[in-house]
């Protein structure tokens, strides 16, 4: 039984609901020694933002049970030479799509990335709001439903590719904060984002990470986020992709099931760097298994 | 394209060194071959509750029987984990990994302090020019020291001051008046901040392996990061991949 | 060298830093085949109402990736019986200092608790805020700063014993919660309840749970409780239990340097009903090897 | 005082039964000479990522060689890992736990249906009385079939009708009509609900092993309860509690 396996996300037709989380995969150069990139239904890169940022100091990982934790502090080398060099070499792969990962201390930031990106080859962009609003004293702009709706518009007034709100689940109400998104105009959610967590390190009486708090990623946070994915599908009509501690095929279509139209896969990378592969194969074999003949049909199936 | 593979592999041999050391040997055709001194392998865990691969140093590469020896210490769950292992399981790796050593030089002093003591084994075997050894151990438990002397001079420096120059590697140089063209070190940043300080001093050459905490080992996570003194032309900060551009960096390319 | 293991919890002197999460443990009778209880710190019961409570349908529980969810329902006998049976039960234990917990679907009903315990003999109360504000639409009263500060302020009115308020962690900002505890006149916090999370069978096409979502305890989340009670510690004066996770003595030594004055086990006890007298013991052995001759000289010490 | 035990105990063979269903002997003294029929214990798994105990139902107590013997289907990782340990390995495990069946009565009918088959085969060894053993399947694939044959009549429903009679074990009861004053039956709840409707049509006694969803595993995190008739002494709710107050009901004491 031949399966269908494409997906269309707000307009843009991938072959398989498979990409990657943003940070995990750089821009995919350097997993193409294991994974064939025109495999993937898009690569998500690692955020860019409009200058080079230096990141935080290390050490910036640490395992945790069952996941890890992070403070990169979004190192990138700015748009200019991501433009230059990461779009061209994601170009080479032309069955995949190309989602943009965006990131910013203020509006300002966002707005000139997403303009530089105009007229760029890239499929969609993936707006990283978890990241720190300087000017409004450090809360994350995805913790406050006002500036979540705010930030959505400015971007979809800038953009000439489809926008990926990109949300933080350390909230209060996940669903205020995807209906606020959903009315800033956003062409589709993706979510979660990493928990905020900590690891102290008793022998020397230390923090893991030099930044003290890390975000919390893999199997480990895998329930918050299949509950988080349920509960925005409920909410909104735009379409979801959905994250947190995908391991293997089943784990990917827990997301489907509860909403997510596609998935991303970020910490398994680290452990199988093949995970990619494997889970599209898997999710296929279960839809043959089962009958199923379009994989879009699972989307939200359990209610 | 890359050498780099990513398999379960035999182990051959599993032998404890010191208390708390491990030597461990693997079979691989793909991974002796491509394997230089320097350079690093992944090792993947089966408890299933630590994710991340453990990034464990080359000790020794034998071509001809196509394995790999890797000493390395157990300082937590993962290493732990391999410790337990036996001759005849299989472990999951991937490598080899980072840039390794640049041979080179005429007269050529390595220095080896704690765990970093390991990846100079190889470098000391492969170089082909005057190899002296300097060694920093904590006390008289020398681990490995004797497997050295087949390939030059061997000097040891003692945190209690048990054996040889009390102190550390660069206390036992100046004592030994130790000379030569090219230093090359790995162990801890103390050590090497030193080794750096020693190298300016005397105009030498170092090219120093650095660690740090990893996660994906390829370069594409950009957590295993170390300060350098130059724009990086990969990640436009100045900020180097201690997996992909290291481990080992000339000693005037890093901040330490 | 002998190391002092006593702790003093809002007035109240534990003879060790460790107790019982709520609902893991029952009142410590099914344990006792294992456990000793006067070698616990303090036994926290499960959650007790006015009334029996029927929880709700199976399956209650399912694990998860270093962890489970669960979705009993707060099943409980009233508070006439657990008055009869349950505190009688745990006055044979001198040693150990009895916590109630008390949960309640609207003020009244926890004020019903909190005045029936008022002559009974028991050392504390907690009171879990993570129940469902039936007047208030459901939201858990826990997750409304002005609803923490209210339930805290009745509870203060009606109770003889020092009142532990026990946060929810599905909130944007837990120092936010902690500090309405405090102003309401918390004697002390408890932190971390459970995450919520969902878990789906795929091949059922189902929930893994009757209830839909549960709460997700265990190792798992352990980073996220650990960086809440860290948080907590800096934004308030009164002592902080902590819990999350916690499976072995490190564990707990990390909620303890992250500035909790003592710990609750909870999921462990399901995977090893020994972990307490472990974990009490390991505590003990760090300080000796790290010559720390008072386990309290290393509450907060990561800063 | 209780005669629970956890420990780890030796794993004295391991044999797979049919595809999916394998059977486990341990060796422990207490566990041994404490088990009765239609109790069960909690297997731990070694794998940090699953934390939750395994509870399998008791097949086959053998007090003189102080073994217990577990046949157990392979329905997820934890029951995985356990069906590919050997001989030799140790594993942890706490019971008996549970009620277990009350002997009685003098003509019995014991139902067992798929995975609820192995707890009969002990209760068929304990009962002193004239003992029928109907037993359901899926299909010609009788695993246990046989070793029931020396301590009764045994009687076959499979769901495919490849052999016995084509139905469910109600089916077989009616169809070979089979008497007795006592119904003893585990299996899933819709074969418990048809027993339970039975013995109330025929006015038989009946005793039901139920099985759900546990995490502690004795009875006090209330994860694994059913529903009772009546208002239950200890939750006082109605509620009983699988894992202490079961797994073995009288049918008249609960809702299916």
């Amino acid at each position: 039984m031949s399966v269908n396996m494409k997906v269309n996300i707000a307009g843009v037709e991938w072959n398989n609901p498979v990409t990657v989380a943003s940070g995990t995969f750089g821009s995919g150069a350097e997993y193409s020694d294991f994974v064939d990139l025109n495999q993937l239904g898009a690569v998500t890169t690692k955020g860019v933002a409009n200058v080079p940022w230096q990141g935080n100091p290390t050490p910036r990982i640490a395992e945790t049970y069952g996941g890890m934790i992070n403070a990169i502090g979004l190192q990138n080398p700015g748009i200019d030479v991501f433009a230059k060099r990461d779009i061209p070499y994601l170009k080479q792969f032309p069955d995949t799509r190309i989602i943009v990962n965006v990131c910013g201390r203020s509006i300002e930031d966002y707005c000139e990335v997403v303009e530089r990106l105009a007229d760029e080859p890239v499929d969609m962009l993936e707006i990283n709001i978890s990241c720190p609003n300087v000017k409004e004293g450090g809360i994350a702009f995805g913790q406050d439903p006002k500036a979540v709706e705010a930030i959505t518009k400015e971007m979809k007034q800038r953009a000439k590719q489809p926008v990926i709100m990109k949300l933080s689940p350390n909230v209060t109400d996940i669903t205020e904060m995807a209906k606020a998104a959903e009315a800033g105009g956003a062409d589709a959610l993706s979510l979660i984002n990493t928990l905020t967590g900590m690891k102290i390190d008793v022998n020397r009486k230390t923090f893991a990470l030099a930044n003290k708090t890390g975000g919390l990623s893999g199997p480990a946070i895998k329930p918050v986020a299949v509950r988080m994915v349920y509960q925005v599908a409920q909410a909104v009509q735009i379409p979801i992709i959905g994250m947190g501690g995908i391991m293997c095929a089943e784990d990917a279509l827990e997301f489907i099931m509860a909403g997510a139209s596609a998935v991303s896969i970020g910490t398994a990378n680290f452990h199988n760097p093949n995970v990619t592969l494997e889970v599209i194969d898997g999710m296929k074999q279960f839809c043959e298994k089962n009958g199923v003949k379009d994989i879009n049909d699972l989307v939200g199936c359990v209610k | 394209m890359s050498d780099k593979v990513i398999k379960n592999v035999v182990i051959t041999s599993m032998v404890k060194v010191t208390d708390g050391i491990y030597s461990m040997w693997i079979k691989d055709k793909d991974l002796a071959c491509n394997a230089k001194p320097g350079q690093f392998v992944s090792l993947y865990c089966k408890e299933g509750s630590q994710l991340l691969p453990r990034p464990i140093s080359i000790c020794e590469i034998d071509r001809e029987n196509e394995t790999l020896r890797l000493v390395y210490r157990v300082v937590g769950k993962g290493t732990k984990e391999f410790s337990k292992m036996n001759a005849g399981d299989t472990i999951r790796v991937m490598g080899p990994l980072g840039n390794g050593f640049t041979l080179e030089g005429k007269k050529a002093i390595l220095i080896g302090g704690g765990i970093g003591i390991p990846p100079m084994l190889e470098l000391a075997k492969s170089l082909d020019c005057e190899v002296q050894v300097v060694l920093g151990y904590r006390n008289n438990d020398l681990f490995l020291k004797d497997e050295f002397t087949p390939y030059g001079k061997v000097i040891v420096s003692t945190e209690d001051g048990s054996v040889g120059t009390k102190g550390n590697v660069i206390d036992a140089i100046r004592e030994k008046d130790v000379q030569g063209d090219i230093i090359f070190a790995c162990g801890p940043t103390p050590m090497l901040r030193g080794v750096k300080a020693y190298a300016q001093e005397k105009g030498l050459k170092a090219q120093l392996s650095l660690e740090e905490k990893m996660a994906c080992g390829i370069g594409a996570c950009l957590a295993c990061v170390c300060q350098s003194k130059e724009v990086d032309s990969h990640t436009h900060v100045k900020n180097k991949r201690i997996c992909k551009d290291g481990p080992v960096f000339y000693a005037e390319e890093v901040e330490l």
